[in-house]
């Protein structure tokens, strides 16, 4: 086939999932708005009314909103290792997935932003938290685990947001020339005006391989920022110091899943298997394995320790995960997260795309348990015995998580239309 | 007036490139368009590094130092004991510093893209012209010797 | 003595011997042997295993410095059933360990010097097997995989057990990952400085690739001492933050007095602040000085800090210390050598 | 409106969803309204004290009003009172709340047509005058029945029932002591409940009495008890049937069965009587009423080991001073004539009397008649032979068992006049309403104890369109008969005061608060002819029904009168940190047997009476002894003693019976075992662990010129949460409710933490600890918390986003986060404290060693040029504390006694492995 003919294939193949969409599409925005409406419209009653509506209790303070936020932000973590990283290893596989890991990255951290301020007591005045010259001269605390939150997680937005876009810059320049319309318009300025001359090329490629390199130790700091929420704690069960890796590999471990859980369905509905093909998957799917074996090795390590010491503290809060109110969870989240991928040792299974679909499905589950373990059962049976307690949500907090899952989906879909998924430019330079 | 050579296959467009090179056409003559990067036109005509490096540079060592100084100074603006900890605690403060180094340096970076290449550029969001997949060289008044 | 090196079962013969000097020297009474003994057994675990890691760790992502050095790095692997053996030397001296007088279901001494010598011979013995395996193909990938499985645990063992039982009831749960990170850096190191040595500083009109090579390794340090970095704030941050006596106490032990306090400093030096600003630029990494600088510094980094480690709780005599040093040190630098010799008359 | 829904519209309230979550409490600011004339002194800002005294129960405890802008915000008590030398309880503390209740009877209210409307006063009295009248003609008897009265206002009723020829019956009180004054009337012919000098006693035996909770005169004994304690040489054995706060205190509590109690006293007798005084006080006709018994066959038939009953006999018999009080539930009971008369005669040959069981100076119990009076005014008016009958603060039908009919029997006179404050379970049924005021609106003096005259003064004006007791009975006189005096009942009052007391008297009384007369002691003689009778006439009891279901008093609510009070419910009880609701406790072999775990269901179930409560598993319960709080149980199913007349408070053959239904209690205490964690340690000088050499990384921070530190004595507390009580009040601390207890969300800044150990109680008063190193401080994002210069761990309300964080790092728990905006239903926000900020919803809010008292005294001392001085002040919990257990003070004053105590060989720290460095120092001794 002539070059140009390939290079137009591709442009019409990528650019086709912007044609007018189908009913399930318009289906599955819908749901996802819905449940996005329904996010805020509990978010409002729980303003309204005291944060006495969501099951928090005394000791366990800390919950369902804070698990989520967690969740999230790992989510985003494998979107920017995927294209930061992998670019960085001159992995190939790379180019299937970045612009939809970029995408996930970003909206992922969109929801996930929102849950620290769900989750505070007075949201109306979460502005206290920013850095910002109030009248009495007072400044945040930057001693505190959630100042760094504020630093470390706006930071990561900005940054990929930037990554995203400049990844597109000269997609769009590509698409402009195959819509029409208003579309053309906001394309055409999207892209800046982009030529392809040598020189924007030269800086281009500068500036992205730059932004790989400073994205990349974003991945894992900041997780470990995240974990170190927990870890600055004196609470038995959070203050450890593996937790910072640990949440790092679990972020991406997580994200992975949420990557694999996306493209799939993608892949089908926009028939891009000439572009997303098994080989991809597979490598895809040898990082989720070797960030399930990193976090088990984690667990191992934790409950050893913990029956190792003699710290009855600690000893107490295992043993209490392993066996005490919240057990279900704990055997559901090692099934999830510890035995269920090594299944992924077995190269027939990797490929399988059908297979990584549900594994990726329980591996959210897994994780998203993982993180409300730590959190509740940590404190649910910390010091003080006389303080101890069992936290049960209530209908407002499960609401606004599975709401945030509605908002992440409605974004993820309204991208999928309006965007370039697969980096045109690079897809053809690797032809 | 600029004279243009469109090419289809990415290796024709290398050749004819070499060929000008060859012929001695002045490399600052010659505008190339390419619909993705070539890593090949760089060897070909070399140019300068790309200077953004240095953007990034400043960037990041601006984002250490603000974050160092920020953080210090504001905890002695208003010396508060918090859990018996020392009022500048450099651990904590090392990570605020190390977020805005990112930040800034990834900022600067971007900012010295836009800058270096001159986008956005009003004419090039102007320009009807679309060179589709093509190749294009293009020599400013393309007499050749 | 080239020649000598090169005759058949003359390594075996050095090992026997410099085992029983060893055997010899931290068995016979005096203060400080067993110690002397643990330092720099702890040490050389860590860069044999680390070695043959690096060299896996290369070949499971088919990273193309692998092959350049890939052969010296593997001829380490008999050091580790050497080190099985200089462990079972230390249990006399296993009474220094504040578990040994109320021994318990983990913390006994059969078990504990079992479980590490089992491990110890289960990554010579997937070593030897992926040393084996020819340069490419699927199934030295897995081998690579296995012995990478193996060599993490066994290096996690190392530093619960040999170091961090020191200090029971002390604990850190990161210190496993930290050791077998430290571990891998020290391999990378090693790697650098074997490439500098085999295909060192070539000619400009050398073979496209090497240079890069090169840089490539340098990565990679670069690339581990920021991960190390990341480890050590990691690991020095949360201690700090709690401040639970019981927790600070190991750190405070270290800083707080001469001249532990300046090693501990030169430890952080020697693995980060050296290393890291060294290979930042782009030149720099492909500069054979400033790697190998790099790469000693890392070396040495690593050794400082196991003594650091132990100096609070175990005492060291200066003699017996330099004797196991060197023997090893010797032995290390024979097996690599010899190697690549016979590589090179083969080539 | 009925307490139960008032209740539940604190709950909706403070889980109301319709307020706006941003709207501020102190957006509803008022005016300071001048209660008071100005010459009064009403200096806004500033703080007055007015002493008066307590009637939440007939103890009778000195307070001191502290008034703010003219309205009284806490009550302290009054130092050196004779009955409460400063100290006050969990009741005490919680008056204030009765005086801003909002379901206060706001005027007379009389019921045409089944339905109560509002009448004036005027009107009103004219109803009761012109239904004496008619019940007169109709020769119906007038009766007047009240709660137990003294002073000066017993005195004006007895006139006034005289002059209108009016029945007084005998005042009716659910604690009546019955069998007590019964064995006192027979053996001494004094028929009252005699003051006991535990101060001066060497060894204190108390069988059944429950000295902590109710019995008479509680904070006193109290206050006794641990000074004895003090003073050292002091043992205070404990016997009882059930397990209550009293024996959980005792330094030995030793279980009897049921109704048994009188097989160990008449050991004891004789024992005594063979080893102290031989030759004996007793004569021989008495002694031969108690058959010989060994040490085993008393603990066959008791239940107690042998050799304790031998130890309980050696220790009283070696004691120089022994001291035996029995009463409680072990007399309310048809053995307990026995028990009471045994324990007399103890008493009396042990030569306690009068020496340390002091007739001269005794409870005032004498006009209190028995539950027979009560069934007999039930069968009267049944009969119909009542005209008017007033019932003036009584509430019969809550506490009477419905054998008696009360409440219709009620229906059957001519009119029937509730006079009190609330529309309880008896004014309800009343045809006529009668408000009376507050004590703390009235004029008024009490008698508690025979020769201690104590002040009723108005703090503040009336709130509504009430009358003091005095002036309602006036009124009733004034209007009855043409003439009466116009004049108020505070001038009778004054009157006689000077006459009883003298000028200088009624000064000190005015000044003070109260006036302690001196008393001759009363020797008394032992009536040996009716002794003997009664004693032939002593019931060998049948056997007894098990298991056995007690009705004991709670230290809570006393008799159930506090129940309309939120802010008790909202305290945990101490023994089962319950707040809520009734319960059962049952002992921890029968739950076991019967598979019963806490908050199980039960029906519980006797030949003539049943009920579903919900299972609190109590150890050191003994087994086959069930206890429900009278308090929390409407009309009980309790007997009259066919001889004493007095009420039985135990029902026999009782069974629980699982519904498989949960009940919603809310049970605060999430482990009643300390899991090992040494929060008690025992015994602490063994603990060699805390000594560890503690490391740090911190540079140290150096406090300037004070340091507040508090030590707590464990040794002293007795879990009574009167502290508990003062810090809500004191601190605006909200009431939850039970909707939020039920998630564990308390409020309270201050908790009393139960330990039990193999039947062995331990409380653990746990506030916030003040760290020196707060792990709450640093992870504050937007330093809301922080560590002032004085060491306080203070918490800056408007700074806190709610994060919540601090309370999850908080080691000790003791951090309360505002879940909702707490509304203090109308009047109640009277009563808020204008020094302390009312927290809105989302802020985390928690101890602060009351700092606003603390500026307060450095204020004063600024004004004076100089430091404060040690115990100028000190938190509210501490002063409220009967026993003295919390010492407040500076740490950097050497000679201040909280560095005395904190550097004492028994001083601890919670937790001190954290290195969180507290400045709450627990002292814990070995127990002897």
């Amino acid at each position: 086939m002539a070059a140009a003919e390939k290079y137009a294939k591709v442009d019409r193949d990528v650019l086709a999932a912007m044609k007018r969409p189908g009913r399930a599409y318009l289906a599955g925005l819908a749901f996802a708005v819905l449940l996005a409406v329904m996010f805020h419209l509990l978010w409002a009653y729980q303003v309204r009314s005291g944060l006495g509506v969501v099951g928090k209790m005394h000791p366990v303070m800390w919950a369902l909103y804070i698990t989520n936020f967690v969740f999230w932000v790992g989510i985003a973590h494998s979107g920017t290792l995927i294209s930061a990283v992998l670019f960085l290893f001159r992995a190939r596989y790379r180019t299937s997935f970045n612009r939809a890991a970029e995408a996930m990255t970003v909206f992922a951290l969109m929801v996930a932003g929102m849950f620290p301020l769900i989750h505070l007591g007075r949201s109306w005045v979460f502005y206290y938290l920013l850095p910002y010259p109030n009248q009495r001269q007072l400044w945040v605390n930057f001693r505190s685990p959630l100042v760094w939150d504020v630093f470390a997680v706006g930071t990561y937005f900005t940054v990929s947001l930037v990554f995203f876009y400049v990844g597109m810059i000269p997609d769009f320049a590509a698409a402009k020339q195959h819509v029409l319309g208003v579309r053309k318009k906001i394309y055409t300025v999207l892209s800046l005006g982009w030529q392809g001359t040598q020189k924007e090329w030269r800086h281009y490629n500068m500036l992205y391989l730059f932004l790989a390199a400073f994205a990349t130790p974003l991945v894992a700091s900041v997780h470990s920022v995240v974990s170190w929420d927990f870890a600055m704690s004196i609470v038995p069960g959070w203050h450890t110091t593996i937790f910072a890796p640990y949440f790092v590999a679990g972020a991406i471990f997580s994200g992975t899943a949420m990557v694999i859980t996306l493209v799939v369905p993608m892949r089908k509905y926009l028939s891009l298997h000439e572009y997303i093909t098994d080989d991809h998957f597979e490598s895809i799917a040898k990082i989720l394995l070797f960030t399930s074996l990193i976090v088990s090795y984690a667990y191992i390590v934790e409950f050893g320790l913990a029956w190792y010491g003699e710290n009855i503290f600690e000893r107490e809060t295992f043993r209490y995960r392993l066996l005490g109110d919240y057990r279900y969870f704990t055997w559901t989240m090692l099934f999830c997260n510890s035995v269920v991928p090594l299944t992924l040792f077995a190269r027939r299974l990797r490929r399988n795309t059908a297979y990584l679909f549900a594994i990726s499905i329980l591996v959210n589950v897994g994780m998203w348990l993982e993180r409300f373990v730590i959190i509740v059962t940590s404190l649910s049976h910390d010091y003080d015995p006389y303080a101890w307690g069992i936290y049960k949500p209530t209908f407002v907090c499960l609401g606004v998580d599975i709401g945030s899952f509605g908002l992440f989906f409605a974004l993820y879909l309204l991208f999928v239309k309006n965007l370039p998924v697969l980096s045109i430019s690079e897809i053809k330079e690797h032809l | 007036m600029a004279d243009r050579m469109v090419f289809e296959d990415r290796e024709q467009f290398l050749e004819g490139l070499r060929e000008l090179v060859r012929d001695g056409v002045p490399r600052e003559r010659i505008r190339v368009i390419t619909p993705f990067g070539v890593p090949e036109v760089e060897e070909i005509l070399p140019g300068t590094r790309s200077r953004v490096r240095f953007f990034a540079l400043i960037g990041a060592a601006g984002g250490t130092v603000t974050g160092l100084a920020f953080t210090i100074l504001t905890a002695l603006s208003w010396p508060l004991v918090i859990g018996g900890k020392p009022i500048v605690s450099l651990p904590p403060f090392i990570i605020i510093a190390f977020a805005l180094t990112i930040l800034f340096g990834a900022l600067a970076t971007f900012a010295g893209f836009l800058l270096l290449s001159r986008l956005p550029s009003l004419q090039g969001i102007r320009s009807e012209e679309e060179h589709g997949n093509a190749f294009v060289i293009l020599v400013e008044d393309g007499e050749r010797r | 003595m080239k020649a000598f090196l090169e005759k058949k079962g003359v390594l075996a013969a050095l090992i026997a011997a410099a085992g029983a000097l060893l055997a010899i020297v931290s068995l016979e009474h005096g203060p400080g042997k067993g110690g002397s003994l643990l330092l720099s057994l702890l040490f050389f675990i860590a860069v044999v295993e680390g070695c043959i890691a690096a060299a896996a760790a290369g070949t499971v992502v088919n990273a193309r410095w692998v092959a350049s050095v890939r052969e010296e790095l593997l001829s380490v692997s008999p050091l580790l059933l050497l080190s099985s053996f200089l462990l079972l030397l230390l249990i006399p001296f296993l009474d220094i360990y504040p578990w040994a007088g109320t021994p318990g279901i983990w913390l006994r001494k059969d078990f504990f010097i079992g479980r590490n010598l089992v491990f110890l011979l289960l990554a010579y013995d997937t070593a030897r097997r992926f040393a084996a395996a020819p340069a490419g193909g699927e199934g030295t990938k897995v081998r690579a995989a296995w012995y990478l499985l193996v060599f993490v645990v066994s290096q996690s063992l190392t530093a619960f057990d040999l170091v961090m039982s020191l200090e029971y009831p002390w604990v850190s749960a990161l210190f496993g990952g930290y050791f077998f990170i430290e571990a891998l850096y020290g391999g990378f190191a090693v790697s650098a400085l074997l490439y500098l040595l085999l295909h060192g500083r070539p000619a400009a009109g050398n073979a496209p690739g090497t240079r890069s090579d090169l840089s490539d390794l340098s990565i990679l340090m670069f690339g581990f001492s920021i991960m190390w970095a990341g480890l050590f704030f990691a690991q020095y941050l949360t201690i700090w933050y709690g401040n639970i006596p019981e927790e600070v106490g190991f750190i405070a032990r270290r800083v707080a007095a001469s001249p532990l306090r300046e090693l501990s400093v030169a430890v952080l030096f020697l693995l980060f602040f050296i290393p890291f600003p060294a290979l930042l630029a782009t030149r720099a990494k492909s500069n054979p000085y400033v790697v190998s600088a790099a790469a000693l510094s890392i070396l040495t980094g690593i050794l400082i800090e196991r003594y650091v480690f132990l100096a609070p709780v175990v005492r060291f005599s200066p003699g017996a210390l330099m004797i196991d040093f060197a023997c090893l040190l010797l032995l290390f630098v024979a097996v690599m050598y010899r190697r690549s010799r016979g590589a090179a008359r083969e080539a | 409106m009925k307490r139960r829904d008032f209740l539940w519209l604190l709950g909706v309230i403070s889980g109301s969803t319709v307020m706006s979550a941003c709207g501020s409490p102190n957006r509803s600011a008022k005016f300071t309204s001048y209660l008071l004339p100005p010459e009064e002194g009403v200096v806004p800002g500033e703080a007055s004290f007015r002493p008066s005294t307590c009637t939440e129960c007939p103890a009778g405890c000195g307070v001191l009003a502290r008034l703010r802008e003219g309205r009284p915000v806490k009550l302290e008590g009054i130092p050196g009172h004779p009955v409460n030398d400063g100290g006050l309880c969990v009741r005490g503390q919680s008056s204030l709340v009765r005086l801003y209740h909002p379901e206060r009877l706001r005027g007379p209210m009389a019921r045409d047509g089944g339905k109560l409307r509002p009448i004036p006063w005027k009107e009103a009295f004219s109803r009761v005058e012109g239904s004496l009248k008619a019940s007169r003609e109709k020769g119906r008897k007038n009766l007047f029945l009240s709660g137990r009265t003294t002073g000066s206002l017993s005195r004006i009723a007895d006139a006034a029932c005289e002059r209108l020829g009016i029945e007084r019956l005998p005042e009716y009180e659910v604690y009546s002591h019955t069998a007590v004054k019964e064995a006192n009337a027979l053996l001494f012919g004094e028929r009252d409940v005699p003051h006991y000098r535990i101060e001066e006693t060497d060894f204190l035996l108390t069988v059944g009495a429950d000295l902590i909770e109710t019995f008479v005169t509680p904070v006193a004994y109290t206050r006794k008890i641990s000074s004895a304690r003090a003073g050292g040489g002091f043992l205070w054995y404990h016997v009882e049937p059930h397990m209550s706060l009293t024996g959980g205190n005792a330094d030995r509590r030793f279980t009897v069965a049921p109704g048994r109690e009188r097989l160990l006293l008449s050991f004891l007798l004789r024992e005594v009587m063979a080893r102290k005084t031989p030759g004996g006080r007793l004569p021989g006709e008495i002694l031969s009423a108690f058959p010989p018994a060994t040490a085993e066959s008393v603990s066959r038939g008791a239940g107690i080991p042998p050799e304790s009953v031998k130890e309980i006999a050696d220790r009283f018999v070696a004691a120089k001073r022994p001291l035996l009080i029995a009463g409680g539930v072990s007399t309310e009971q048809p053995e307990g004539l026995e028990v009471a008369v045994a324990a007399a005669l103890i008493q009396y040959a042990a030569g306690a009397v009068p020496e340390r069981v002091d007739f001269a100076r005794s409870e005032n119990y004498r006009n209190v008649g028995t539950l027979r009076d009560m069934e007999e005014l039930s069968a009267r008016m049944g009969r119909g032979e009542a005209g008017v009958v007033f019932l003036f603060r009584t509430n019969p039908v809550f506490s009477l068992p419905p054998r008696l009919a009360f409440r219709e029997n009620l229906k059957k006179t001519e009119l029937s006049v509730g006079m009190g404050e609330f529309l309880d379970e008896t004014v309800r049924e009343a045809d006529l309403v009668l408000p009376l005021s507050h004590s703390l609106e009235s004029w008024g003096d009490v008698e508690p104890r025979r020769g201690v005259v104590s002040l009723l003064q108005p703090v503040l004006p009336p709130l509504y369109d009430t009358l003091s007791d005095g002036d309602a009975l006036l009124r009733l006189l004034g209007n009855s008969d043409g003439k009466g005096s116009a004049s108020g009942y505070r001038d009778l009052l004054a009157a006689a005061w000077e006459k009883r007391l003298g000028e200088a008297g009624k000064a000190r009384l005015l000044e003070k608060g109260f006036v302690e007369e001196t008393l001759p002691k009363r020797p008394v003689s032992l009536g040996v002819r009716r002794a003997a009778d009664a004693l032939r006439s002593a019931n060998r009891t049948e056997e007894i029904g098990k298991p056995v279901l007690f009705l004991a008093p709670s230290i809570r609510t006393f008799d159930g009168r506090g129940r309309d009070l939120p802010l008790l419910s909202e305290i945990p009880d101490p023994l089962t940190t319950i707040t809520y609701g009734p319960w059962i406790s049952v002992s921890e072999k029968t739950a076991a047997r019967a598979g019963v775990r806490d908050r199980d269901g039960v029906t519980v179930a006797s030949a003539d009476w049943k009920a579903v409560l919900p299972v609190k598993v109590q150890p050191g319960l003994p087994e086959g002894v069930f206890v429900v709080c009278r308090d929390a149980l409407p009309a009980p199913p309790v007997r009259t003693d066919r001889r004493t007349g007095g009420a039985v408070d135990r029902i026999e053959g009782v069974g629980i019976t699982k519904t498989g239904k949960k009940v919603e209690v809310p049970i605060l205490s999430g482990s009643f075992s300390q899991q090992g964690r040494g929060l008690i340690p025992d015994p602490v000088h063994l603990d060699e662990g805390r000594r560890h050499q503690r490391w740090t990384l911190y540079p140290a921070h150096e406090h300037k010129e004070y340091r507040w530190a508090m030590a707590v004595d464990l040794d002293r507390c007795n879990g009574c949460a009167g502290c508990v009580a003062a810090c809500h009040v004191e601190n605006n601390v909200p009431v939850a409710g039970k909707a939020d207890h039920l998630k564990g969300r308390e409020m309270s800044w201050l908790r009393i933490e139960p330990f039990y150990e193999k039947g062995e109680v331990e409380f653990l008063p746990m506030l916030c600890q003040q760290c020196d190193n707060a792990p709450c401080e640093s992870v504050c994002p937007v330093f809301a918390a922080y560590h002032n210069p004085e060491g306080l761990n203070v918490q800056v309300y408007n700074r806190c986003v709610g994060t919540r964080y601090c309370s999850n790092n908080c080691p000790y728990k003791v951090r309360r986060f505002n879940w909702w905006q707490h509304r203090w239903p109308e009047p109640m926000e009277r009563m808020r404290n204008p020094d302390v900020q009312v927290r809105e919803v989302g802020m985390m809010e928690k101890c602060t060693f009351c700092i606003q008292r603390i500026r307060a005294a450095k204020d004063k001392a600024k004004d004076e040029g100089r430091k404060v001085r040690d115990g100028e002040f000190t938190t509210a919990c501490a002063q409220s504390c009967p026993t003295g257990a919390l010492t407040f003070g500076n740490m950097l004053d050497k000679e201040s006694g909280v560095y005395r105590l904190a550097h004492s060989g028994r001083a601890y720290r919670v937790f001190e492995s954290l290195g969180t460095e507290p400045s709450v120092h627990y002292l814990r001794g070995r127990k002897p």
